[in-house]
């Protein structure tokens, strides 16, 4: 392996001499540097989607899906009991976490929008709310609901699941959907890659049969070929990527408001990923046309 | 002979068309450049050429004639392993092509200049550039072989056209391209098809004693043409073997030639 | 112009000796295909995209934005009084439509989440809702909190516009960048085909050549690679945008609740859309090739 | 003369070859195929041609010669609008060139048949397929066409190379189906540049005799060629003219020839 990474430095490392011999491959290579750019522009927006969409699917899956609650309504005398005894249960069921019953002011808050906030709390038969959250393996609903039933009878587990699934299950797909966009937008790069290297070597046969007639070597060649179509790959993917990046910053950003797509952009560390864009892109365009001119040269005499 | 050819060899044009005309040829006994034993060929169909047995020593100086289409160009293409026998053991500088890569007849081809029937050129270089291209494929190209490549230029009557791309020669001019292009390196073996079908009688005596003096030098010369009256001026210059490509064969031509 | 047009058709329909003249264009066609069946995959997703934050605007622009509240506190004698001050002057406000207050069960249903079903409306001092939405105009909502002080005390106003304004721009730059996507992909699909029309035709300069010296005209020539990469754009893109459509068909559809992405896909007629993309893209080669072919034609001899 | 050529005249190779040889030449006192008057060319650089006033009448038959690099192809090129004068005036068939759109020039070419020095074919399609081309192009590939194709292989050697692919031919195979493809329509004029310079003497006789029985015809027929024997053997059974180009004048060839 170590020698193939050799040879392919070695190759991309550059001749002159062979640079110049190979002629320059006008369409082929303008094709190359603008499906490139093309694509790494696609990728930008493909990565920035799935990261939004991972960081959906994990603010879903965590916050919103993983926070239920419980409401207790109960005589005034007997609140504080089951109260007392609901919080017991919650603690000592597997897979709970954070139980905290909710103080009069965060019930005054979540009120105020229906009731004005000089709700009169203390005069209201009102319930109390228990907040806790879920780990990452979950609870048993059914069962932690039989449990409530016998011990705390007015309680009523409000479980967020029924809507939760299919927004997490929404989330990740879109999550797998920007990832194979991904793969798909590569796989597309090096299709045309491939496609315009042959092109461009088979527009080249008789460059390619006067350099072996006067000895030139296979490798010499095919460098020559390669390291030009790498070249413009790299180019024209640095471009598209710029580009691409400039979008992405452009679009507005409402927040958390407006759902997913208005919420694309990439935060921290994640600005490192579409960098790697036009790595990729030709490290894809220097495989795909090594191969296409190992196939090219090894049909010609 | 298997001489290693260093960097001192390189392109000496000067040396050729300077040397003494009574330098001795190369010892005639001396390892074959190219060596045919019962070789055959077929492009599929019936067999084109059959029981090919000859030796090309250095120094040698060979025509190849026949009617067109009897494999005067095939023949050749087997001399520079563009071709591989369909049967028999062809040996070029003692290796057999059979046991060549690729990589192997690429080195192959630096000792052995070959003017193709169609002249073909890179036709984004100069007309320099072109003839120079073995010297730069073999990492060559320095100041004493830029030396040599005008004055070769000057000798086929290509100074003023040194410039020039490829597809604004004539076709005598891109004859007299190919054949410098073939010489630049002063390589063991020349091949040459025919390398005067597109030049004037006069040129083609220029282009003759070129081929002559690099004989003279040792270097085998082999020659694919269908001009009688170019055989006959280099026989009163050179003692040269004619072939004859008849029925399927290659033969020795006798001296009604 | 419909010269033009009837030059266009000549084209077309095809003339077999000119077909088999022109050599087999091999990679360059065989790009032409493979980038016309990804450019129009592409394309049918940005459409369902355009379509669907089409939807999203004009859903939040209509329903969502323009549906506001009015809460009135008040003592249980003067509530009745209010309620119906409240009334008269959201009628009488321009840009004001669909008063209506909300009926003891619609409330109960909105308190439910909070105080469980059972919650004695009658004997507790809840506000009382009234439900109004803004016209296309809209309305102007200084105005009417000044009218609403003076004759209704207990109102509060609770006008969704602070949260109307982003989420309205963002379905519409959504659209916006769903139709420039589009224009792109088109634009991205003439650009390659141009570059491969142009590819094909460098690498045929000898058979141009060849063809024009046994007096061909240009026409004839050019037919022969305007009608290939034509028909190969016309069978890539539908084959692309039938992979699209299945791939949007199969994506999973939560409805309203999981925001943009998710709800995309195509409505009623609005499935006949992706049928214009492969039209479109032959469309696109046809004039690509042809101003090709003419620009090359022209410039050998 | 300015003949309208209909299908009726479509390649009748048969006709021609079995012609009287004492069919009487066409009038030369009748319209010039091709006529310059005070031409000169130049490729950018100085002048290459200059000053030539010709007329080329039906029916004539004249041959090209002059040093590689005189301008044979430059000449011939001005006669089929490949290129346009850099002065005077040209008329192909009484038409200025200098008033020719492509599409004039394309069909201007139909009525010429040209082999070209370095000959090019369409190498996707057979030889058969590479001769009829211009037929094919023109529309008039009946059956009688197919018939005359196979007798004009047969003429010049190419009958069992007709499915080959023009790769797959040797140098002289090529020029012969050059020739052929130029002279499949009879068209009015026929150029060829260096025609024999890959073929055996017996051949260029055989592809000389096709071109005389044209020209009996009343077809205008100009050989470029450097190939002295050939005109020799021509002069012997036709009126030909020798046109020599020195001096970057057109020159009538003396009796020297
Ligand atoms: N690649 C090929 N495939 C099949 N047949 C071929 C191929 N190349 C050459 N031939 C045939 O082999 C025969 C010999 O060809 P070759 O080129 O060796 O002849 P040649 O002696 O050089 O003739 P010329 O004097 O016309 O150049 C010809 O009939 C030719 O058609
Ligand atoms: N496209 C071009 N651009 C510039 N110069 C050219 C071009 N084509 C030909 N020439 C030059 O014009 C001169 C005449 O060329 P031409 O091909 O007419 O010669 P020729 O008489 O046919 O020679 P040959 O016998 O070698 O074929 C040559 O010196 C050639 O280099
Ligand atoms: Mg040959
Ligand atoms: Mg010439």
């Amino acid at each position: 392996m170590t020698g193939g990474v050799a040879r392919i430095l070695r190759a991309v490392r550059g001749d002159a001499a062979s640079d110049r011999v190979v002629p320059p491959t006008g369409f082929t290579v303008r094709l190359t540097l603008f499906t490139a750019a093309a694509m790494a522009f696609l990728a930008v927006f493909a990565l920035a989607l799935s990261l939004a969409a991972g960081r959906l699917a994990d603010r879903w899956g965590d916050e919103l899906a993983r926070g239920a609650t419980l409401r207790i309504s109960a005589p005034a005398d007997q609140m504080d009991r089951q109260v007392g005894a609901a919080l017991r249960v919650l603690e000592t069921t597997p897979g709970v976490t954070d139980v905290r019953a909710l103080s009069e002011a965060e019930q005054r808050e979540l009120l105020a929008p229906w009731f004005g906030p000089d709700l009169p709390l203390d005069r209201l038969p009102i319930p109390q709310l228990i907040a806790f959250s879920e780990t990452a393996e979950g609870y048993d609903p059914d069962g932690l609901r039989l449990r409530l039933q016998a011990e705390v009878p007015g309680a009523v587990l409000d479980d967020h699941r029924r809507w939760r699934r299919p927004l997490v299950a929404a989330a990740t797909g879109l999550r797998i959907l920007g990832w194979s966009a991904l793969a798909l937008i590569f796989g597309a790069l090096a299709a045309m890659v491939t496609l315009a290297a042959n092109a461009a070597l088979a527009a080249n046969a008789q460059v390619i049969a006067v350099l072996r007639l006067v000895g030139a070597t296979d490798d010499y060649i095919a460098g020559a070929f390669v390291r030009r179509f790498t070249l413009r790959a790299l180019c024209g993917a640095a471009a598209g990527a710029a580009i691409g990046l400039a979008a992405v910053a452009l679009m507005p950003d409402t927040g958390d408001a407006a759902g997913v797509l208005t919420g694309i952009g990439f935060r921290g560390w994640h600005w490192l990923w579409p960098l790697a864009v036009p790595a990729l892109a030709a490290l894809t365009a220097l495989l795909a046309t090594r191969a296409a001119a190992r196939r090219v040269l090894g049909s010609l005499a | 002979m298997n001489r290693a050819r260093g960097s001192g060899t390189t392109g000496p044009v000067a040396e050729w068309l300077a040397s003494d005309p009574t330098t001795p040829p190369a010892p005639m006994d001396a390892a074959p450049v190219i060596s045919f034993d019962n070789v055959a060929y077929s492009y599929g169909g019936g067999a084109l050429l059959t029981d090919i047995t000859l030796d090309l020593a250095p120094g040698s100086f060979h025509f190849l004639t026949g009617p067109s289409g009897a494999g005067k160009t095939t023949f050749l293409k087997l001399c520079y392993a563009a071709l591989t026998p369909t049967a028999g053991d062809l040996r070029l500088f003692e290796q057999p092509v059979t046991g060549l890569d690729r990589d192997g007849v690429a080195h192959l081809r630096r000792r052995i200049g070959v003017v193709h029937q169609d002249c073909q050129f890179l036709d984004h270089l100069s007309v320099a550039e072109n003839v120079a291209l073995p010297l730069t494929v073999a990492g060559m190209d320095g100041a004493a072989a830029r030396r040599d490549l005008d004055e070769l230029l000057g000798w086929v009557g290509l100074g003023h056209r040194r410039d020039a791309r490829p597809p604004e020669l004539s076709g005598g001019e891109r004859q007299r391209a190919a054949l410098a292009r073939a010489v630049i390196v002063s390589p063991d073996a020349i091949l040459a098809d025919e390398p005067t079908g597109n030049v004037d009688w006069d040129m083609s005596q220029r282009l003759l004693t070129l081929l002559l003096e690099l004989n003279r030098m040792g270097r085998a010369v082999m020659i694919a043409t269908h001009d009688l009256s170019l055989i006959r001026a280099a026989k009163s210059q050179v003692q040269a073997r004619v072939l004859r490509i008849a029925n399927r064969q290659v033969q020795v031509a006798g001296a009604e030639l």
